[in-house]
């Protein structure tokens, strides 16, 4: 078994030994150990590839290839950049501490963590795919165990939520399975075969006006799920009726998979297309940033708070890529991981609020930091990381993504990088109100409820996520160095 | 020359923030406080032998020599990248010694002032914090290093003034910080971008050479007149105005006081606040020399009108510490003043050196008011003056060390504020009229508000207390000696040996005739304040009513505040981030789902199609034969 | 004279067939219904094929009108009015069936059909033999097919009618 | 072969039939009447086959063989579908198309 199969072999193992655990002790015992093996494969993968990188100098490493589906030329295609690297640390880094956030779910508790898992299996397939084809189909796996997981963990509307969070998602995939035919029947431009592999495909001219028309299908079917403005909806309301570690790892890592398909796929396969329709897509993108800012201003929910801060900080990994520049990409890639660990963060610390008080509505809450000391700590900390303080790993991603805009000669650009980087007023403006709200000023929680100390699973999960983010805020270079080893090809082709 | 153990004196109060902020909760505060002293300690002592190294060794043919070590941290482009490390030259050697006098006392003081308090520890790892972000700020080798200290200083001050996070004051005052000083580090931000990207280089000494490319060829680009540099640069002073609290961006200056009083002291007095001046400062050669001095003038008259602004309002003011805070912003604003009309070479660069020696001995003094007053409202459990009267029966060393900062700030013959000041007035005088007498006003105002507060904490009635005031303990005084020591002797450095704009030391004077004004003024004020405030007399009312609604809007900040709230609460929030969250819901999110309702009334609409009825079923399908027939036959007989 | 007898018979098979769709008096249609079928047996006989107009005869008038006329009788009163359909669903189903026959005459009329010579007449032998021959073209096994379906149709015929009584 | 009767006119009358059929399939509420405009349907194609035999192709007997099985079939059918009618009245007590809508949506 080669070394990126596994991270798909071992979620589906572990999923095979849920089945027959009987409660959750048991099934949350061999959730983790599933997860750990994940963990340390990714850690492992890292430095493999590394080992690698340094002797190998394709695209991607560690490829592998089998048919799959012979008649449409479909394989089992797979290799690994650093971008996919990172992408794969982080999401088993999030599904791990998602496990022990929710070490006390009680509620059919392996039926739970079968889908959790089922839905990483998804994320991990997909960031190893080098087959659009078979990517589409680990996207699929990724979108769909979401619905369960709200519909039948969540809170709130949550079957609405998950109605609306899934049939947007659907949507979107509808618009991006057009596109990505429209990339295969188009394959064959140069009179070479009909094909799915993504560096195959990088080698054809496809004609302009496909470009044209595919584009914004592949642009916007991945877009929605990065939620590009005025896609986004479905990301609040089902953010707030999800489950914490449904939330932590749709926020923190499937939302991901939006700016990476865009960046795998959208712009690298259609690259004149890109650039036909950047201007129109970098103004939803930078409208995005500036207005998710606004709307999480306004919120009253902490849920609906973390879902706007998503939209505008995501709509900054759109800009960024839009952007089209060596240092605003390496800034899209370190904002996603940045983003995808601390919004995890957020979430599970959000969970913890919740899962004591049981409610979210900031009016009602207050001082907590007096009883919460580790709660509390954590998130001033989470939220001063948020808004982009130096030391974080925010930080880093913001200050690549607005000095390499600021690279672009021509007003439009610089304009739009104005408006983009005034977020960051709005955005120490609505955490600061979260944070002065709920962890600062008089003690305020409902009556009659427990308030414990942090516990040790808590503190675990919380330190996992947090480790990440203080490294790569502390020590970016070798972060950045990797990926723009890795976004050169990619962006050779837009240039 | 090797300085790169000067690298210790940032790790140190680093070290210190994660031991104690980790350990919070298993230090007992006892040990934290020492833990927390100690390290001061050695950094103070470090900074005051890299100071004696710097200045006794540092020239190379009567020039100092910029010592810089550094490694890159991220590299954005070949040319753009953010190093890390430290410069030492005159000026950062300075602010050295000035930070680490301060934090290393502050810490000091605060094991008396903090004593029982439940967050002692994390008040010391907040106060480490701070001392960290504040060297890297000072030390910083390049523009971006020092925006990244820039901000965590910032946080600092937004921890350390929300300390009693109980407080809703507290929390509202520490937001207020935050996000005024992040709105003018947002015009930093950008200065830095739009500077980076047209000069290629982040590097302090690069931007700085007066013999580079860049001052000397200046760059092509320019936007209604002004080279693009020059634009740059205003937006870097709006975050040095945001920081160092100038007008229009001074609001959270004045309520950052809901901070403990020793945070005051080293943050809101001393240290960070004269941050945007030593921003400034440190990018002085650009300022001069991009299109003949255009963003400079900005600096000078935004000083100006500052510390006069500041300091009517400071008249008016009751709560003693708030009368502070507007006197620090009047003392910055004169040192700004300073900078804005120093000219390059030799002693025409007096204001530059006039500014750093003022930032000098006001850190000193201003310092030490604020542990003054701190230790008063220690005993007495009140920041209103009016609650104070006739204190020094009850607090001698605290009335004495405080006499004599009052003195200094007012510009006293023979104390440190008489030098610096007289320096800068001279300065003025010598290029800009009109803010030598907005100066020589300012002095005035200076010293009449200053002995305003003295004489009613310290004589006055006596006031009831509810138990009797004493003295504050030795952990307190010592530091205050200390520093009223350094109040009276500071003035007498050499300055213009040590710093200077062109790094040359030259000769500089008392300038007799205008001391004499300045001091002449200075000794009106405080007669005028003696009258008014040594004994209780009504004439201070009769002032007031005189005024009449002058002194309202005096007394109300000139509704400055009002103001802001009004364009935040009833502008952006009402005009735009409700409407936005009205329009989300209402039509976004809205269209998604009428789409999905739509869909499902669609298909209620249509389900009687599927009926179940097979003579229905049949009728579609004989109709559709029809239809198609119809077609195959047009097509046919086409 | 023969023109005049067809033109008749057409005359009443359609008047009839309409009577028969349209009556409201379900016994009154099966009636109407025989005399259609009668109608077609006469064509039938016109054309000269009396085999197959005596077999019209017999199977639809003397089997399929009375099996009708039971089962009416079975479950009907015999003065049941039946249920008037709606007059939207008689108007669509009127125009789907106007615009068919319309299309359907129009695609007959405009159609050339090569009109052959009189042929001979069909003796009864002839579709004797033809059925039960087993040489190409001959029907042998449709023949027999027919025959099983129609034992077939007995049996469940009278299984299904038996059935069980539910309702009791 | 009618004398001055064209093959047209027959197939003219045996589609009208066939048509006035197809209505009353439609438009019958009643089992046992759809099943006569069944009848209808099927004698008029049977009529059809006669009637192309014999001006068409009067030396085939193809068309006389269909009638005799469509003839056949129909009588089968209509015994079947009269003993489900039946069967289903004993059911549900009636025969209308309304009354048997159990499987409908």
């Amino acid at each position: 078994m080669d070394i990126l199969t596994l991270f798909v072999v071992v979620p589906v193992l572990t999923v095979f030994a849920l089945i027959f655990t009987k409660d959750l002790k048991q099934s949350r015992v061999v959730a983790l150990i599933g997860m750990a093996v994940q963990l340390a494969m990714s850690i492992n993968l890292v430095f493999a590839y590394l080992k690698e990188r340094a002797v190998n100098d394709s695209i991607m490493l560690f490829t592998k290839d089998a048919m799959w589906f012979e008649t449409f030329n479909i394989h089992y295609s797979i290799g690994v950049d650093a971008i996919s690297v990172l992408m794969i640390l982080l999401t088993s880094t999030v599904v791990f501490a998602g496990i022990f956030i929710s070490w006390k779910i009680n509620d059919l508790p392996k039926e739970f963590f079968i889908s959790l898992i089922i839905l990483s299996t998804g994320v991990f397939g997909f960031f190893i795919s080098l087959d659009m084809f078979t990517m589409f189909v680990f996207y699929e796996i990724a979108v769909i165990p979401m619905y369960l997981l709200i519909g039948i963990w969540g809170s709130g509307p949550k079957e609405d939520s998950a109605m609306k969070l899934t049939l947007m998602l659907m949507g979107a995939s509808a618009l991006l399975s057009v596109g990505i035919f429209g990339i295969y029947f188009n394959s064959g431009a140069d009179g070479g075969p009909l094909t799915f592999n993504i560096l195959e495909i990088a080698q054809v001219n496809i004609p302009l006006e496909a470009q044209k028309l595919f584009f914004p299908l592949v642009f916007v079917g991945f877009a929605v799920l990065g939620a590009l403005f005025p896609f986004h909806t479905w990301s609040p309301s089902g953010h707030a009726s999800a489950p914490t570690a449904v939330s932590m790892l749709h926020a923190g890592v499937l939302m991901k998979l939006g700016g990476y398909g865009v960046f795998r796929i959208a712009m690298y396969l259609l690259p004149e297309g890109a650039l036909h329709w950047n201007d129109f897509f970098l103004v939803l993108a930078a409208i995005g940033v500036v207005y998710g800012g606004m709307g999480a201003i306004m919120q009253k929910d902490l849920k609906y708070i973390n879902a706007y801060a998503s939209v505008s900080h995501l709509g900054l990994v759109l800009f960024a890529l839009l952007m089209i520049n060596k240092v605003s990409w390496t800034g899209a890639i370190i904002q996603s991981l940045s983003h995808g660990l601390l919004t995890a963060l957020f979430f599970a610390l959000i969970g913890m609020v919740y899962g004591r008080t049981h409610t979210r509505d900031i009016a009602k809450l207050g001082g907590l930091m007096k009883i919460l000391p580790f709660i509390g700590a954590v998130y001033v900390i989470t939220g001063l990381a948020y808004l982009g303080l130096p030391g974080f790993s925010g930080f880093v991603a913001e200050m690549n993504i607005f000095v390499g805009a600021f690279q672009h000669d021509d007003t439009f650009r610089r304009v739009l990088t104005v408006l983009v980087v005034s977020s960051i007023v709005v955005t120490a403006v609505y955490i600061l109100r979260m944070i002065g709200k709920i962890m600062m000023g008089p003690l305020e929680y409902p009556k009659g409820v427990e308030m414990p100390t942090a516990a040790w699973y808590e503190k675990v999960g919380l330190a996992i996520l947090m480790i990440p983010v203080v490294m790569i805020g502390v020590m970016p270079f070798g972060v950045t160095e990797m990926i723009k080893e890795s976004i050169q090809p990619f962006l050779e082709r837009l240039l | 020359m090797d300085f790169s153990y000067t690298v210790y004196i940032l790790l140190i109060p680093l070290a210190l923030f994660l031991i104690l902020g980790f350990g919070s909760k298993k230090i007992k505060p006892a040990i934290s406080g020492w833990i927390g002293s100690l390290g001061l300690g050695i950094a103070f002592i470090l900074s005051y032998y890299t100071a004696f190294q710097y200045f006794t060794h540092g020239k190379v043919n009567d020039v100092y020599q910029t010592f810089v070590y550094k490694y890159t941290w991220i590299s954005f482009t070949d040319k753009l990248h953010i190093d890390m490390g430290v410069l030492i030259d005159p000026i950062s050697v300075m602010m050295l010694v000035v930070v680490s006098t301060i934090s290393f006392m502050v810490h000091l003081y605060s094991r008396g002032y903090m004593k029982g308090d439940d967050g002692y520890t994390r008040f010391f790892a907040f106060l480490g914090l701070f001392s960290f972000s504040m060297f890297g700020l000072v030390l910083a080798t390049n523009i971006f290093q020092m925006y990244i200290f820039w901000e965590l200083v910032g946080v600092s001050s937004f921890l350390l003034i929300g300390y009693y996070y109980t407080k809703p004051s507290a929390v509202s005052a520490a937001k207020k910080a935050f996000i005024v000083t992040r709105f003018a580090d947002l015009g930093f931000l950008l200065g830095i971008l739009l500077l980076s990207y047209f000069t290629g280089t982040f590097d302090f000494q690069v931007l700085n050479d007066p013999e580079g490319a860049i001052i000397t060829q200046g760059v092509a680009q320019s936007f209604m007149g002004l080279s693009v540099i020059t634009w740059a640069l205003m937006m870097i002073f709006i975050g040095g105005a945001g920081k160092s609290a100038m007008f229009p961006l001074h609001i959270w200056l004045p309520d950052a006081m809901e901070g403990p009083t020793p945070v005051s002291a080293l943050i809101h007095a001393a240290t960070m606040v004269v941050a945007g001046v030593y921003l400034v400062a440190r990018m002085f050669p650009l300022f001069y020399f991009s299109d003949d001095g255009f963003a400079l003038q900005l600096v000078a008259y935004v000083g100006g009108f500052s510390s006069l602004f500041a300091a009517i309002i400071a008249l008016t003011q009751y709560d003693i510490k708030r009368v502070l805070a507007f006197s620090t912003m009047s003392q910055i604003g004169y040192m700004m003043l300073a900078l804005g009309v120093s000219k390059y070479e030799g002693h025409e660069g007096l204001g530059y050196m006039a500014s750093m020696f003022h930032l000098f001995t006001h850190a000193m003094f201003k310092a030490l008011l604020f542990l003054g007053a701190g230790s008063v409202i220690h005993a007495i459990h009140s920041n209103d003056m009016r609650d104070m009267g006739n204190l020094k029966k009850y607090m001698p060393v605290t009335h004495v060390v405080f006499l004599i900062a009052a003195l200094s700030i007012s510009g006293f013959p023979g104390f440190a504020g008489f030098f610096s000041k007289d320096e800068i007035l001279a300065a003025a005088f010598e290029n800009n009229m009109l803010l030598y007498i907005i100066g020589v006003f300012v002095a005035g105002l200076t010293a009449f508000y200053m002995f305003r507060l003295y004489f009613n904490i310290f004589w006055g009635k006596e006031t009831k207390y509810d138990h009797t005031p004493h003295e504050s303990p030795a952990s307190m005084t010592i530091p205050m000696i200390f520093l009223a020591f350094m109040s009276i002797f500071a003035g007498y450095i050499h300055f213009s040996e040590y710093i200077s704009a062109d790094r040359m030391p030259f000769e500089a004077h008392l300038d007799i005739t205008l001391a004499i004004v300045a001091t002449t003024v200075g000794l009106i004020g405080i007669v005028l304040a003696y009258i008014f405030y040594k004994k209780p007399t009504n004439l201070a009312d009769k002032m007031v009513a005189a005024f009449g609604s002058f002194y309202q809007w005096t007394y109300r900040k000139f509704y400055i505040d009002e103001i802001y709230m009004f364009v935040t609460k009833k502008i952006i929030f009402a005009r735009m981030a409700a409407p936005m969250a009205w329009f989300d819901k209402n039509v976004v999110d809205a269209t998604m789902i009428g789409i999905g309702n739509s869909t499902v009334k669609t298909s209620e609409k249509i389900k009687g199609i599927q009926s179940g009825k097979f003579q229905d079923y049949a009728m579609s399908f004989i109709g559709g034969a029809v239809v198609i027939a119809i077609i195959v036959f047009y097509i046919w007989t086409k | 004279m023969e023109r005049i007898v067809f033109y008749i018979l057409a005359l009443i098979i359609v008047v009839f067939a309409i009577a028969s769709v349209s009556s409201r008096k379900i016994l009154r249609a099966v009636i109407y219904l025989l005399f259609v079928l009668m109608g077609i047996s006469g064509i039938y006989f016109m054309v000269d094929y009396s085999f197959l107009g005596a077999i019209q005869l017999a199977v639809y008038g003397g089997g399929v009108i009375v099996l009708f006329i039971f089962s009416v009788l079975l479950v009907h009163h015999v003065e049941l009015e039946l249920e008037v359909t709606p007059l939207r669903k008689k108007l669509i189903a009127g125009a789907v069936v106007l615009t068919g026959l319309g299309i359907s005459l129009w695609a007959i009329l405009t159609f050339p059909f090569q009109q052959a010579a009189a042929g001979r007449t069909i003796e009864v032998s002839d579709i004797g033999h033809k059925l039960l021959s087993v040489d190409a073209g001959g029907f042998i096994l449709p023949f027999e097919v027919i025959s099983v379906l129609l034992f077939a149709v007995m049996i469940g015929a009278i299984v299904i009618a038996k059935g069980k009584k539910l309702n009791k | 072969m009618i004398e001055g009767i064209s093959i047209y006119e027959i197939l003219t009358l045996s589609t009208v039939v066939f048509f006035i059929g197809v209505y009353g399939f439609f438009t019958r509420e009643n089992l046992i009447t759809i099943l006569m405009s069944i009848e209808l349907i099927l004698n008029a194609s049977a009529l059809n086959f006669v009637v192309i035999n014999t001006y068409l192709y009067p030396d085939f007997l193809q068309g006389t063989v269909f009638s005799i099985f469509i003839i056949a079939m129909a009588a089968a059918e209509t015994a079947l579908a009269i003993a489900i009618i039946i069967n289903l009245y004993k059911l549900v007590n009636s025969v209308e198309v309304k009354d048997t809508d159990t499987l409908k949506y």
